[in-house]
C-alpha cells in the first residue's frame, strides 16, 4: 500500500531543495516570531484566578446553576404544586411532593430537588406559569457525597 | 500469513508477505482519538496497512430515549450529540419541528439563529484548529486555538445560559431574546478575532514542518469523498462545492452574501484551509448580520403543547463539520415516533481508512484531526 | 577515569589534609560527584518550574500560581509526590531490565557534566580527549531508552524506542561532526582548551569568531542537539499525541520521575556544552571597551556560565513550545538531505579556514 | 507505600514522636494534594469543559495540574469527563486499576453522578460512576464550568489534606447499586408520611372546617403575564433540483411498480407537495438496488449522494428508508422500503432474531456500509451481500435491538413522570 512516488527530474530536486532551504528557515522563524511576542508580552496573558477572584466572579443573569425557588423575606413561595416542571423536566429531577393544608387544599408540601441528574436545561423554568422558581448562579456544588445533592427547595409549605 | 485469523472489521488480503504486520489498538482512552473511538490499526513497521474504526464507546441510545421524551425534551438532547456546536443542532432539530407544526421564525428570529450559529462555527473551527495543531504536536497552537473560543462561549453563556449545552432554540424562535450587549459584544470579539487570526495563520499555515506534515497527505478524491457520503470541509476540500447553505439554503442564508471556500486537492492540509477560510466568512456573515439586525418579535407564538401533525419531516442543516440531517417521524402524541439524527462526523470517518492508507501512524493522527470528528456524534 | 587533575583549592587542601594520595584522590573524586550530583538534580526541579512558566507565557496564561510565591513550590511537590507514589512493572516486563533503564539515563549527563569546566579551576576533570569522550558517553543515553521501550511489554513503547534508536543513531553523526568542527578550529579536543581558545572580547567566541561559519555550525549543533535531547519538535519517541508517551509510556513513580528528571539533566548537558564550545564558556561578554569590562570581569565566571546555559535552556524551551513534529521519516530526511551534507561542507569551509 | 504505613506504629509510642508523623503527614499530603496529574481521558461534553479549564483562561495549571498524562500510570486523578457507557466501563476500570495509587477519581458532570440527561429510558448509559471505581468527588452540572471543575479540584485537595499514615489512603468502596429512580423513592417516602399526617390532621381538619365554614384562602397565586407573539405560517423555502413530479415520472416510465409512499400519485397532488419535503417512493425488494443503481446513473436524476440509511419499526413491519441526493442538482429523495417482520420465528425468539432481510447497495454507495450496519444494528434487519454485517455500536454479545418498539432491557428505567 505505498503511495506511488511521482518522478521528478534532478533539477526541479535541485530547485526544489534549495528553495526550501530558504523559505523553510523563514516559515519556521515567522512562527517564533508569534511565540517570542507573545512570551514578551504579558499583557496577553487572560486568565482569570478562579478561587482568588471569587468576590470579582459574578455568573450572567441567564447563568443555570442550581434550581431555586423564588422566596420573599418571610420564605414564603410562590409555588402552586402544580406539577408543570415536574412533567417538563426530561429526567425526573424535580419531586413536587403534595400535602393537604389546615383547610384540606392540596399546597405544596416539598420541593425535592434532585441536582444530581439535573441537565441544567431551563425547561422547568419556562414550564412554570407562576414565576416560582429560577436557575442561580450557583456553581460551586461538588460534594464528597452523592446524597448531599438531593436539596429541599422549599422552606415553607406552600400557599392556598 | 494467510492462515492466521484477521481480527473483526480487518478485511484486505496481505500484500507484503516479507514483513510481519502487527496490529495496534489505539483507543478507546487515547489522547489522539477526539474522544472514546478506537481506532484497530494493522501496521507494517509504521506505515498503516489498515485502519478499522470501532464504535459506540459513547452509544447513548439518544435515539431510544427519545421515543420517550416529547419534542421539547428532545432539543436538550441534541445538544450533547455535536456539543461543540450545539446550538447548530438545536437548530436543525427545530427546523424539522417547524415543519411538522407548519409554523415559521420571525425575522430577529432568524438572525438570531445566524448569528449564534456563525458564533457556534467559528468556536467549532477554532477547536479544529487548537486540535489539529496539538495533534500535530505543537501544544502552543492547542491554547491559541481554544483562547479565542472561550470568548465566543463567553457570549454564548450570556445569551443562552450555558456554555456548551445551550438549549436554546425552541420551534418558532428562540427562549429569549438576545441581550442589549450581545451585538457590541459580538462586534468587538470579530475585531479581535480578526487580529488574533493573523497570528494563528501565520503560527501554523505557511510553517514548513506543518506544510510537510500535511501536503499529499490523506488524499480524498473528489469521487471518493461523494461516494463516501462525506459533507462539509472534508467534502470542499476535495473539491465539490456542497454546502447546505448555499445549495439547499435554511434561515436566511439565501438573503446573505457569502462565499463557500473550496480546495480541489483533497488532502490534509486543505482540508485546514477550507475551515479557516470557513472562519472567515463566518465573520463576513456575522458583520452582515450586525448591520442588517431588525427589530421586531424574536419568536412565533408558542403553542401549549408541541405536537407535530402526524408524517415524516426532514432538515437540513450545515453545522461545522458537514450536512446534519434530521428525520423525525411523527404519529400522534406529544411524542416523536422516531428520530433519526444524521451526523457529518459519521460519514466523514468513514473515509478515514481510504485516506489513511499507506501512510504513518503520525499522519493517521493529522488525518483523523482534519476530518474533525465529535464521537458522541456518531455513537449517538 | 576522573582525575580531579586541575589543581584547586579545595583539592589542594584535601590533599593537604590526607597524607596518603590514594586516598586523598578518592576523597576529591566523592566531594566532585556529590557536587555535580548536587547541582544537577538541584537544577532540575528548578528548569521543570521554568519550563511551566516559559510555556505559560507563551500560551497567555500563567502556570503554577498557587504554591509557594507564583507556584514556585510546584516542582518540588512533583517530585515528593512520585517518590511517594506506588512502583509497579507491568505484567510481561522484563523486570531487571525495565528498572535497569531508569538508572541508566542518568549516568550519561553526570559523565558529560565531568568534563565541562565551569570556571578556571572548577572542572572535575580535564581529558585530553574531552571531545571524543563526550560523544562516546552521550550515546548512553539512547540505551536506556532502547532497552525500557523494549522491556515494557507495550507495542507504543517499543515503537517509541525504536523511533528514538533510528533518530539517536542519525543525528549523532551531525551531533559529531559540528564538534569536530569547533575542535578543528580550536584545536585541542580538550573542553578547557576549547573554553581558553576563545578568551578575549566576545568576538572571540567561535560562535562569532569565524564568520558565518560559527553560527551556521552553531545553528547545526542546536538543531542536531534538540534531537539528540528528544525533545519537541524532534520528541518522535515521546510523541504524545501518537504513542501516548513513547518509551515510558509504562513507567510509574519513581523509575518515570528518573526520565523526567534525565530530560532536563541532559538539558543542561548539552547547555553546557554549547555554551562551552560557541558561547565562550565561563568568560564573561568583553566589548573590547575597557570601563565596561572591568565591571563585567568582577563578575565570577562560573555565573557567566551559568547565565549561558540559562539563555540556551530557554532558547530550547522557546522552540519546543513553538514548533508541530515532524514525521519520522522527515526528521530522518532532515538529517541525511539537509544537516549532513551541509555539515560536511562546513567542515570543509572549516578547514580552508584554517588554512588561510 | 507499605514501609511508610508502617511508621506511625514505630514512632508515635516514642516521645515527640507523633509530631515526626504529624509533620511526615503534612508532607506527603501537601505534595500529593497539590500535585494532582489527571489523565487525559474523556468522552463527550464535559471533555470539553475539562480542556477548556486547562486553556489559558482559566488554567488548571496554577493548581499544577496541567501535566495530563496520556498514559494511566503516570497519573494520580481520573477526572470521569463524560457519559460511561457499558462497552466503555471495562476499559475505564481497566485504567483505573493501572493508576498508581494513591490515586483520585472526580466524577465530573451529571451523566457520571446519575446516567444525568441518559438516566431514563435508557439501555447503554452507566448510571453513577461510582458503581464502577470510587469516586472522591463529585460534581454535579451538565457540563460543570470550569471553575466548578476547579471548586471539585479543591473540595478533593481538602479531602487529602485530611488524610494520614495512621489512616493511610485506601482504594474506596465501590458501590454495587447504579444511582435508584429517587423520585420515585422520594414519592413513595412521602406518600406514606402523608398517610400519617392525614391521620394525625383529620381531626384539626374537621374542627377548622366547622369553625370556619366558607373559608377561603386570601393568597392567590398569579400567573406570570406571558408576552405575545404573532402567529406565523411555515414558509418553504423555494423548489431544488427537479421537482417531485419530474422525478417521479422518470421513475414510473421505467419502474411502473413504484409507488409515491405518502402522497396521491396524480400529477396536481405531486406538484402540490411543499418544496422542503423530498418525495419519498414505495419500492419493493426486487426493484430496490435497481431502482437506486438507475436513479445513480440515469443523468436526470443522478443521485449520487447517500445522505442516510435508516429504519422506522412500525409493530408490524419495518420501513427502511434510503435517503438519496444529487450533489450538482441539489433534489432528494427518499426510497422507502417496506419489511414484514417474519413470522416463522417463535415468539421468545424473535428479540434476539433477524425479523428481516433485504438486499444491501454497498456496492453503489460505500457510505452505505455503516449506515447498513447501524440499522442492522439497532433494528435487526438482515442485508444480503453486506460486507462486513457485525454490531457497530452495542457489543457484540449485546441481546436483542434496541430501536424495535417492543425492546426491553434490564438496565431500562422507566421514567416516573
Amino acid at each position: 500500500m505505498k503511495q506511488p512516488e511521482i518522478p521528478i527530474s534532478p533539477s526541479k530536486y535541485i530547485k526544489r531543495y534549495l528553495k526550501r532551504c530558504i523559505t523553510g528557515p523563514i516559515s519556521l522563524l515567522m512562527g517564533l516570531s508569534v511565540t517570542l511576542r507573545y512570551f514578551f508580552n504579558p499583557k496577553r496573558i487572560i486568565t482569570e484566578q478562579y478561587p482568588e477572584n471569587k468576590k470579582t466572579l459574578k455568573m450572567h443573569p441567564r447563568y443555570r446553576g442550581c434550581l431555586e425557588l423564588i422566596e420573599d423575606e418571610n420564605d414564603e413561595n410562590l409555588c402552586t404544586a402544580c406539577g408543570l416542571c415536574e412533567k417538563a423536566c426530561p429526567n425526573a429531577s424535580i419531586n413536587i411532593l403534595k400535602t393537604k393544608n389546615i383547610a384540606g387544599k392540596k399546597v405544596l408540601g416539598q420541593y425535592l430537588f434532585h441536582l444530581g441528574s439535573c441537565t441544567q436545561c431551563g425547561l422547568c423554568i419556562e414550564a412554570c406559569p407562576f414565576g416560582a422558581i429560577r436557575m442561580n448562579q450557583e456553581f460551586e456544588l461538588s460534594s464528597e457525597s452523592v446524597d448531599s445533592f438531593d436539596l429541599i427547595l422549599n422552606k415553607k409549605e406552600g400557599r392556598g | 500469513m494467510s492462515s492466521r485469523k484477521l481480527p473483526p472489521g480487518f478485511r484486505e488480503e496481505v500484500l507484503d508477505s516479507d514483513t510481519e504486520e502487527y496490529f495496534v489498538n489505539m483507543g478507546p482512552q487515547h489522547p489522539s482519538t477526539h474522544g472514546a473511538l478506537r481506532l484497530a490499526l494493522r501496521l507494517d513497521g509504521e506505515t498503516i496497512v489498515e485502519v478499522v474504526p470501532h464504535f459506540g464507546y459513547i452509544h447513548r441510545g439518544i435515539e431510544k430515549q427519545a421515543e420517550s421524551m416529547n419534542y421539547l425534551q428532545y432539543i436538550m438532547l441534541s445538544d450533547r450529540q455535536d456539543y461543540l456546536t450545539a446550538i447548530q443542532n438545536n437548530w436543525g432539530i427545530c427546523l424539522a419541528f417547524e415543519k411538522g407544526l407548519g409554523i415559521g421564525v420571525p425575522e430577529r428570529g432568524e438572525f438570531i439563529r445566524v448569528m449564534l450559529a456563525e458564533l457556534g462555527r467559528i468556536a467549532s473551527h477554532l477547536v479544529f484548529y487548537a486540535c489539529f495543531g496539538g495533534d500535530l504536536g505543537g501544544q502552543t497552537a492547542l491554547l491559541f486555538g481554544f483562547k479565542e473560543r472561550e470568548m465566543i462561549h463567553d457570549i454564548l453563556d450570556e445569551v443562552t445560559g450555558s456554555r456548551l449545552t445551550t438549549n436554546f432554540f425552541r420551534p418558532g424562535g428562540s427562549v429569549h431574546d438576545i441581550p442589549d450587549t450581545f451585538i457590541p459584544r459580538v462586534t468587538s470579539f470579530l475585531e479581535h478575532l480578526e487580529k488574533s487570526m493573523v497570528d494563528y495563520e501565520r503560527f501554523l499555515s505557511k510553517n514548513i514542518i506543518v506544510l510537510e506534515r500535511t501536503k499529499g497527505i490523506g488524499i480524498l478524491s473528489k469521487e471518493d469523498a461523494i461516494a463516501y457520503g462525506c459533507s462539509g470541509p472534508v467534502l470542499r476540500a476535495s473539491g465539490v462545492s456542497y454546502d447546505v447553505r448555499k445549495n439547499d439554503p435554511y434561515g436566511i442564508y439565501d438573503q446573505l452574501d457569502f462565499d463557500v471556500p473550496i480546495t480541489y486537492r483533497g488532502d490534509t492540509y486543505d482540508r485546514y484551509v477550507v475551515r479557516i477560510a470557513e472562519i472567515h466568512e463566518s465573520i463576513k456573515i456575522l458583520r452582515q448580520c450586525i448591520k442588517l439586525f431588525p427589530e421586531g418579535p424574536y419568536r412565533s407564538k408558542e403553542k401549549p403543547s408541541i405536537r407535530l401533525n402526524p408524517g415524516s419531516y426532514y432538515s437540513a442543516t450545515e453545522t461545522a463539520k458537514g450536512l446534519y440531517a434530521t428525520y423525525v417521524v411523527a404519529a400522534s402524541g406529544d411524542k416523536p415516533y422516531r428520530i433519526h439524527t444524521r451526523g457529518p462526523s459519521f460519514a466523514n470517518l468513514a473515509a478515514l481508512n481510504n485516506m489513511a492508507r499507506g501512510h504513518k501512524i503520525s499522519d493517521l493522527v493529522s488525518i483523523l484531526s482534519t476530518i474533525d470528528p465529535v464521537i458522541p456524534e456518531i455513537d449517538r | 577515569m576522573m582525575i580531579p587533575s586541575v589543581p584547586h583549592p579545595l583539592g589542594d587542601w584535601v590533599r593537604q589534609m590526607i597524607p596518603i594520595p590514594e586516598l586523598a584522590f578518592l576523597a576529591n573524586a566523592l566531594i566532585c560527584i556529590i557536587a555535580i550530583c548536587a547541582v544537577a538534580i538541584g537544577s532540575a526541579p528548578i528548569l521543570i518550574y521554568m519550563e511551566r512558566k516559559v510555556c505559560a507565557h507563551i500560551q497567555c496564561r500563567l502556570g503554577p500560581m498557587r504554591l509557594g510565591y507564583r507556584g514556585t513550590l510546584q516542582t518540588i511537590a512533583d517530585v515528593m509526590k512520585l517518590l511517594f507514589k506506588e512502583v509497579y512493572a507491568p505484567s510481561g516486563a522484563d523486570k531487571f531490565v525495565f528498572y535497569l533503564a531508569p538508572m541508566i539515563v542518568l549516568v550519561a549527563p553526570f559523565l558529560v557534566l565531568a568534563m565541562i569546566p565551569f570556571d578556571h579551576n572548577l572542572q572535575v576533570s580535564n581529558l585530553s580527549v574531552g571531545i571524543p569522550f563526550v560523544i562516546a558517553v552521550n550515546g548512553f543515553g539512547i540505551l536506556a531508552i532502547l532497552i525500557g521501550g523494549w522491556a515494557s511489554n507495550n507495542k507504543y513503547s517499543l515503537l517509541g524506542a525504536l523511533r528514538s534508536g533510528a533518530q539517536m543513531i542519525s543525528y549523532e553523526i551531525s551531533f559529531a561532526l559540528v564538534l569536530l568542527f569547533v575542535v578543528m578550529v580550536s584545536g585541542s579536543a580538550s573542553l578547557m582548551e576549547i573554553t581558553l581558545s576563545q578568551s578575549g572580547t566576545i568576538l572571540d567566541w567561535w560562535i562569532f569568531k569565524i564568520p558565518v561559519l560559527g553560527f551556521l555550525a552553531f545553528i547545526m549543533f542546536f538543531i542536531s542537539s534538540i534531537a539528540e535531547l528528544n525533545r519537541a519538535p524532534f520528541d518522535i519517541a515521546e510523541a504524545e499525541q501518537e504513542l501516548t508517551g513513547g518509551y515510558h509510556t509504562e513507567y510509574n513513580g519513581t523509575a518515570f520521575a528518573m526520565f523526567y528528571l534525565a530530560e532536563y539533566i541532559n538539558l543542561i548537558t548539552i547547555s553546557s556544552l554549547a555554551s562551552t564550545c560557541f558561547l565562550g564558556g565561563f568568560f564573561p561578554p568583553l566589548i573590547g571597551v575597557e570601563a565596561v569590562d572591568t565591571i563585567l570581569l568582577k563578575v565570577p565566571g562560573f555565573l557567566w556560565f551559568a547565565g549561558k546555559v540559562v539563555l540556551m535552556i530557554w532558547a530550547y524551551m522557546m522552540v519546543r513550545w513553538t514548533f508541530v513534529r515532524p514525521r519520522v521519516d522527515q526528521l530522518m530526511a532532515l538529517e541525511w538531505k539537509f544537516l549532513l551534507p551541509f555539515n560536511l561542507l562546513l567542515l570543509a569551509l572549516g578547514a580552508v579556514y584554517i588554512a588561510f | 507505600m507499605g514501609i511508610m504505613n508502617a511508621v506511625p506504629g514505630i514512632l508515635d509510642p516514642i516521645p515527640g514522636g507523633k509530631h515526626l508523623v504529624n509533620m511526615l503527614d503534612y508532607v506527603t499530603n501537601w505534595a500529593r494534594a497539590n500535585s494532582l496529574w489527571p489523565l487525559t481521558y474523556g468522552t463527550s461534553c464535559c471533555a470539553i469543559e475539562m480542556m477548556s479549564s486547562s486553556m489559558a483562561r482559566y488554567d488548571i495549571a496554577r493548581f499544577g495540574s496541567e501535566v495530563f498524562r496520556a498514559s494511566p500510570r503516570q497519573a494520580d486523578l481520573f477526572i470521569i469527563a463524560g457519559t460511561i457507557t457499558e462497552k466503555m466501563a471495562p476499559a475505564l476500570q481497566m485504567l483505573w486499576e493501572q493508576i498508581p495509587g494513591p490515586k483520585y477519581a472526580i466524577a465530573m458532570g451529571a451523566c457520571t453522578i446519575s446516567g444525568g440527561p441518559f438516566m431514563y429510558d435508557n439501555y447503554s448509559v452507566i448510571r453513577g460512576a461510582n458503581t464502577l471505581i470510587p469516586v472522591d468527588v463529585f460534581i454535579p452540572g451538565c457540563p460543570p464550568r470550569p471553575e466548578a471543575l476547579f471548586h471539585g479540584l479543591l473540595t478533593l485537595r481538602d479531602k487529602i489534606l485530611s488524610e494520614t499514615f495512621r489512616d493511610p489512603w485506601k482504594e474506596g468502596i465501590v458501590i454495587d447499586k447504579p444511582y435508584p429512580d429517587r423520585w420515585s423513592e422520594a414519592t413513595k417516602a412521602w406518600e406514606e408520611l402523608e398517610k400519617i399526617k392525614d391521620e394525625e390532621m383529620a381531626e384539626a381538619r374537621l374542627k377548622f372546617k366547622e369553625e370556619q365554614p366558607g373559608y377561603k384562602s386570601p393568597y392567590k397565586a398569579l400567573r406570570v403575564a406571558k408576552e405575545v407573539f404573532p402567529e406565523i405560517p411555515h414558509q418553504p423555502k423555494p423548489l431544488i433540483g427537479l421537482p417531485a413530479n419530474t422525478i417521479f415520472s422518470i421513475i414510473k416510465k421505467n419502474f411502473p411498480s413504484v409507488s409515491p409512499f405518502d402522497n396521491d400519485p396524480s400529477e396536481p397532488a405531486l406538484m402540490a407537495r411543499p418544496s422542503d419535503m423530498p418525495l419519498d417512493v414505495l419500492v419493493s425488494k426486487e426493484e430496490y438496488v435497481d431502482l437506486i443503481q438507475f436513479l445513480k446513473e440515469d443523468p436526470r436524476t443522478h443521485l449520487d449522494y447517500l445522505i442516510d440509511v435508516t429504519a422506522v419499526d412500525w409493530i408490524g413491519h419495518f420501513d427502511v428508508i434510503t435517503q438519496l441526493m444529487s450533489i450538482e442538482k441539489g433534489h432528494k429523495l427518499f426510497i422507502r422500503l417496506s419489511l414484514p417482520k417474519d413470522d416463522s420465528i417463535p415468539e421468545e425468539n424473535r428479540a434476539t432474531s433477524l425479523l428481516a432481510a433485504m438486499p444491501s447497495i454497498y456496492h453503489l454507495y460505500p457510505a452505505a456500509e455503516w449506515k447498513e450496519r447501524e440499522v442492522f444494528d439497532m433494528f435487526g434487519i438482515h442485508f444480503e451481500n453486506h460486507p462486513d454485517e457485525r454490531r457497530l455500536f452495542v457489543d457484540e454479545d449485546f441481546k436483542g435491538y434496541p430501536l424495535r418498539k417492543d425492546f426491553t432491557h434490564p438496565h431500562i428505567l422507566k421514567r416516573p413522570v
